[in-house]
């Protein structure tokens, strides 16, 4: 009944696989041209030369750092305030319609604005994957914090835990596990968010690199920043994964 | 009924707008063919396009047809010609403040200079002008992206030393002073060529009349457009959706592009262009302009 | 001591429709005083008990500590919920050292105490399991451990020992009376057995049906500290325990939901 | 008052007027043509719709939307409830989604093309590319952190596993799915918006980009304004499907749990 | 008939330890028969039944129904859990009506017969309460009326009446009886209480502390059907009680965790 857990994780490996020989299956059917999709061989030997180059390395680095610091402040910014939304009235009150009426706002159309407030550098970018990052972060931990049940906040109180530690020490810890599925959300729309706005206004980063690539039609390029990207987010799953088993380990689903 | 999948681009583009939004004025269309429009944001999406068989022409530039060619291995042929330069029509610059100490383009040396975008067309003049000063594109200046429409922000505000005006956005600024005209593309590559309209070569091939009834129409179009100011104010304005009172700025004045009244290809232009974009490293290899072009396929049809 | 003056709960259950859990509770718990509540099942005993925790609002009446209102929970009333409640993101350890890392006390002197705590409810070796690797009598001594260890001045009981084997639950009744005895708290405790009650208790309390309401006190006027060999055989002991199931039984046989 | 301020829709017009003239007085202190103020930008709203082509495009836009939303719900959900169901399939799909998530749909537009063309297939793939992410995860985590033993108790009755996928996993993860697609919803707003973004025939993005390409920014906040309505509207929506569906979940909003 | 053969049971617990739940247990239940497991908090009595209902694998041995092995649930046997699990979304009607719909019932037929068993446990009038608005003792009573809703041949039944005062207890116990000897069912009942599973049982299993090992089996030959009233003055009744007391006393005062 309750299936083994003890599945490989390596069997993960094989949708990939499949996927890898698709696309050079496709590749060499001829169905489509060289450019539009060129050949796995030729993707790999370009990333593993870009990879050996200090420069591309860079661009890399770039984007990591606009990625991290805008993840972890919408980390930040949406743990703190969809604590406040549910464990004070007056949070509530002040985040909940905030929320509501900036969160649907595509942040995409006012990054003119982050540009023009912010200037073309990082801020203006990290504040846009800020924008897009910190929403799911917030409501997850919203509802999270909201589904907390209440007798193990009733028996911190009655420990003499003070009112302002109860969020960190009871609602934080058992809302846990809804927070760190907005955080896995919030990271995915932070990589492509930081790449979208690279693309946008674009002197460096994976993004640029993208976006000259596919200016000037260079597709093998283009493929090496995307797999550039889907191995980053191969390697953040596999941290969020790790954070995961180690923040979850007393709770039941994680057994 | 035949139907030619056509992408288009704002601002220049005023033949295509007219038939756009005035189709009654050209008999053939919507009886003899049909039109559909698809809109994007660039030329190289275009190009994609293209390579992807989603549209069948489309607005191009002289430098993605060159780079699509040798890239992407897409085969086009040049069909028309919307907005160029002349040595008495508006040219594409770059502006400084008024107060600024950057008195030439050699004093741009360790500056920041705003482009629209990096490698696009009008890139290639500019890196030609700082290696003709002795600067070096890539060491001795910092390029950074504004797109145009930001792009005078970004020089009053101080984030670029010297950034890139086109229309209308030179018009509002000119209007408004407070800035100096640095030097423009006109000063290194005469009679550039902006704006084409361009079709696949497969396309063309296999539907020459098709393309020769657009042509034709879009000949008379830009007759139109040229013979009726008031009325192409309002056109434009219907698609781009900015107030006629903001376009009789520049729109058709003496301080616009030059348009050709029979939308002329200009080959030889478009060869010297080309050129300059291989010298300035934006394409990779030479190409010939006789590569775009398809027999009589172009413009003016009358 | 805590005052309950004429406490009331009504829910709101579905749109409009009231249900009348407490209906008019008086009682006063004495400093030091070990009282029971018994009653059937959905009587409101839990509900009385959140409400001396201050943990929900009565919807009318009072209750005082000392004179004071209760406005909310407090470290002066450790409360053990039937359904335990335990943190599972702590260990069984964590769970225990809980309330006195919270009031500073340090580590160290912490997890002492909740090992000791732990012994007394049986549960060494159990200090690294999380609350998800325990059977469910193992929550229970776990929760009964976590409040005992900061030593409240007032203990609120729902029902600690139900999930118990005899075995245990007759050494953890004895281990209560010990340290009640010894620290001198107030306890208010629920129960559904009355010998445990007449056992433990100096008064026994007795609710009527849902609504709840007070059926009867019974002072249980025996002497202590109790020896249940002695008691078991003590006539006085057995006539309470008939008495009290007398009384329990008395109540109607069915009754709707208001 | 506290009764005014609760009714519906009321807090957060408050919030929106605070908002807005939080926005005037910026933009009045910045003073820059790229960021007009919020008067400004009011006053440009009579002048889009003035043209009917621009509901048109909205409610096209709007119809993409809607139907991406659905396709994800309708796929995403299933796959994320069975991968937090059975370890085979989350082992399997995990690394898939993660390697998948991430790509910028922009950057795929010509390969999206090349197989859906540049009409509305292709802006739907990528609506619901961005919807499903949060519906997925968010399923996923639901189904994960329902109790065994309802589910024991279910196969006991007879259920065989897709039963119980649908009568146990399913509503018992309701309300983190509904969580899912709150986000949901606000990335289908953005992802619509971004869809339009490369290639467009019809569409909100056709008003705010051309917009933006003349520098007609009023025009732009208009339309971010319009945007930001629509997804407030359709939140409240949604909302109160939500309080019926989950009408059974412990919440802690009662006035007992508010006091703390 | 259900054969528990040698069956054991072994946890992991954090990184390589591990934990002996149950160890070498066999006994067979017979059709129609009813069996008490006892044994003190922790010793795997719920682990026994999880594994006879097919919810969790046993480490090592087998479970056969009649010759054929277990390999998962099936409405032939019905749990009733130590936790209720009740399913949140639904109302107690929905929550005990659902067997029998799963089982393609009629909504009619269904909810009559839920009604019935829920006047049989004493809710009536809380056909239309949530889970979260009924009291610990209700909830119990809830998932025992689920379960007998369809009618499984086998019980299984985890602490059934555990968090129920004396007088419902004795009623639902009268009950179970009622309906085991009608319908010749077969049940495996987890107590707490020596009296209850005298009272109720053919044969009562004593397990020993943790790691659990069957210590004792006794036959309880008592004539059937029972009255309660007869029961208590019958000394052999009382013997039962008291020899089995003594066995389960009669472990070790304290034992670690593997
Ligand atoms: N998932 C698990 N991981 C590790 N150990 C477990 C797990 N589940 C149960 N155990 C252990 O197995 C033993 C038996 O547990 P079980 O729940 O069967 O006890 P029980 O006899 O039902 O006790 P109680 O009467 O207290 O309910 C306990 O020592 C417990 O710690
Ligand atoms: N949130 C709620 N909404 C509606 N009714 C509720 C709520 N909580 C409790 N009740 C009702 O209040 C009554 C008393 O519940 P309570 O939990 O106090 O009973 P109890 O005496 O502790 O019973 P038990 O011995 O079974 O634990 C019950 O009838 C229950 O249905
Ligand atoms: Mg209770
Ligand atoms: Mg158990």
């Amino acid at each position: 009944m309750k299936p083994a857990r003890r599945i490989s994780p390596l069997i993960g490996i094989l949708p990939l696989v499949l996927i890898l020989a698709a696309w050079q299956g496709l590749a060499m059917s001829g169905r489509v041209t060289e450019n539009q999709l060129p050949s796995l061989y030729v993707v790999v030997m370009r990333l593993l030369e870009q990879l050996a180059s200090p420069a591309y390395l860079s661009d890399v680095g770039i984007t990591l750092f606009r990625l991290f610091v805008g993840f972890f402040i919408a980390l930040v910014l949406g743990v703190g305030l969809g604590m406040a939304a549910a464990r004070s009235r007056v949070g509530a009150a002040v985040v909940v319609p905030i929320v509501r009426v900036l969160g649907p706002i595509p942040k995409v159309a006012l990054y003119p604005a982050f540009i023009l407030l912010l200037g073309f550098d990082h801020s203006s970018k990290i504040a846009l994957v800020v924008a897009d990052a910190a929403f799911p972060i917030l409501l997850a931990t919203l509802h999270g914090a909201r589904s907390v049940e209440s007798k193990l906040i009733w028996s911190a109180l009655a420990a003499g835990t003070p009112r302002s530690r109860i969020v960190t020490s009871v609602v934080l810890p058992a809302a846990m596990p809804s927070i760190l599925t907005g955080c896995r959300i919030g990271l995915v729309i932070s990589c492509v968010v930081v790449f979208l706005a690279e693309m946008i206004t674009s002197t460096d980063g994976l993004g640029h690199q993208l976006v000259i690539a596919s200016r000037s039609f260079l597709t093998v390029d283009m493929f090496v920043a995307l797999i550039a990207i889907s191995l980053l987010g191969l390697v953040l799953n596999f941290l969020l994964g790790r954070a995961r088993r180690f923040f979850l380990r007393g709770f039941p689903e994680e057994s | 009924q035949q139907v030619i999948r056509v992408g288009w681009l704002i601002p220049a583009e005023e033949a295509k707008y007219w038939m756009m939004k005035r189709p009654a004025e050209f008999p053939q269309l919507g009886s003899k063919y049909k039109i559909e429009w698809v809109q994007f944001q660039g030329t190289s999406p275009v190009m994609q396009a293209f390579a992807a068989k989603a549209v069948d022409c489309g607005t191009q530039t002289p430098l993605s047809v060159g780079q699509g060619l040798i890239e992407a291995k897409v085969q086009t042929s040049i069909i028309a010609q919307h907005v160029f330069e002349t040595p008495t029509s508006f040219s594409v610059y770059w502006a400084v403040k008024d107060d600024s100490p950057i008195k030439s383009v050699k004093d741009l040396k360790g500056k920041r200079i705003g482009v629209s975008v990096l490698g696009a067309g009008v890139y290639a003049p500019l890196v030609q002008m700082l290696e003709k000063n002795g600067l070096d594109p890539k060491t001795d200046v910092k390029m950074i992206e504004t797109g145009f429409a930001p792009s005078e922000d970004a020089i009053r505000s101080g984030r670029v030393d010297a950034g890139v005006l086109n229309q209308p956005f030179a018009a509002r600024a000119e209007a408004k002073g407070g800035l100096r005209k640095l030097f423009s593309v006109a000063d290194q590559q005469p009679n550039f060529v902006h704006i084409l309209e361009a079709c696949r070569k497969d396309f063309v091939d296999q539907n020459p009349e098709l393309v020769k009834a657009y042509i034709r129409d879009l000949t008379s179009a830009m007759g139109k457009v040229l013979a009726n100011r008031p009325e192409t104010l309002k056109v434009v304005s219907e698609v781009t959706k900015a107030p006629v009172s903001v376009l009789d700025t520049y729109l058709l004045k003496g301080n616009d592009f030059a348009r050709d009244p029979g939308m002329a290809p200009n080959f030889p232009a478009i060869q010297s262009l080309l050129d300059s974009f291989t010298q300035a490293g934006l394409m990779s290899q030479k190409v010939d302009v006789a590569s775009f072009r398809n027999g009589d396929i172009h413009a003016p049809i009358k | 001591m805590i005052a309950i003056k004429h406490v009331s709960q009504v829910f709101a259950v579905g749109k409009g429709e009231r249900h009348v859990a407490l209906s008019d509770i008086s009682l006063d718990l004495r400093d030091g005083e070990f009282i029971s509540i018994l009653g059937p099942s959905g009587c409101g005993k839990s509900t009385l008990l959140y409400i001396v925790g201050g943990f929900v609002k009565q919807t009318s009446g009072s209750v005082e500590i000392d004179g004071r209102p209760v406005t909310g929970p407090g470290p002066d009333r450790g409360p053990v919920f039937q359904e335990f409640a335990l943190y599972p993101w702590k260990t069984v350890l964590g769970n225990v050292a809980y309330g006195l890392r919270q009031q500073g006390v340090a580590r160290a002197p912490a997890e002492a105490r909740a090992r000791e705590l732990l012994a007394m409810v049986g549960l060494s070796g159990y200090e690294n399991f999380y609350a998800k690797q325990l059977s469910g009598g193992m929550k229970q001594r776990v929760a009964i451990a976590r409040t005992l260890a900061y030593n409240p001045a007032v203990l609120l009981m729902d029902e600690p020992f139900g999930a118990l084997d005899a075995h245990t639950r007759n050494r953890l009744q004895n281990d209560l009376l010990k340290i009640w005895e010894r620290d001198r708290k107030s306890v208010l405790f629920v129960t559904h057995s009355v010998e445990e009650a007449v056992y433990l208790s100096d008064r026994v309390v007795v609710l009527t049906k849902s609504p709840g309401r007070i059926k009867e006190i019974v002072d249980i006027d025996l002497p202590r500290p109790r020896v249940r060999a002695e008691l078991l055989l003590n006539p006085r002991y057995q006539q309470y325990v008939i008495d009290i199931e007398a009384m329990i039984d008395n109540q109607p046989e069915q009754e709707e939901a208001a | 008052m506290n009764k005014v301020l609760r009714a519906p829709g009321v807090s957060a017009l408050l919030v929106c007027l605070g908002l807005l003239v939080a926005w005037e007085l910026a933009a009045r202190l910045y003073d820059n043509p790229g960021l007009p103020t919020a008067a400004q930008a009011l006053a440009e709203l009579p002048r889009i719709f003035a043209d009917p082509q621009a509901t048109f495009d909205i409610l096209d836009s709007l119809r993409r939307m809607l139907i991406g939303f659905a396709l994800a719900l309708v796929v995403a959900g299933p796959i994320g409830l069975l991968m937090g169901r059975s370890p085979m399939v989350e082992a399997l799909m995990n690394p898939l989604l993660m390697v998948v998530y991430p790509i910028p749909k922009a950057a795929l537009m010509p390969l999206i093309m090349l197989w859906l063309g540049v009409g509305d297939a292709s802006k739907i793939l990528v609506v619901f590319l961005g919807v499903s992410l949060p519906l997925l995860y968010h399923s996923y985590q639901g189904a994960r952190a329902v109790e065994e033993k309802m589910l024991w108790s279910a196969a006991a009755m007879g259920m065989n596993g897709a039963q119980r996928m649908f009568r146990i996993v399913l509503p018992a993860a309701l309300p983190e799915i509904l969580t899912g697609c709150r986000t949901g919803i606000v990335m289908g707003l953005i992802t619509m918006i971004t869809s339009e973004m490369i290639a467009r025939q019809t569409g909100a993005g056709n008003i705010l980009f051309n917009a933006m390409d003349m520098a007609q920014y009023e025009t732009v906040y208009a339309m971010i304004i319009v945007i930001g309505v629509l997804g407030i509207v359709l939140d409240m929506c949604f909302e109160a499907v939500r309080a019926r569906l989950t009408r059974w979940a412990d919440r802690q909003t009662d006035a007992t749990a508010g006091a703390l």
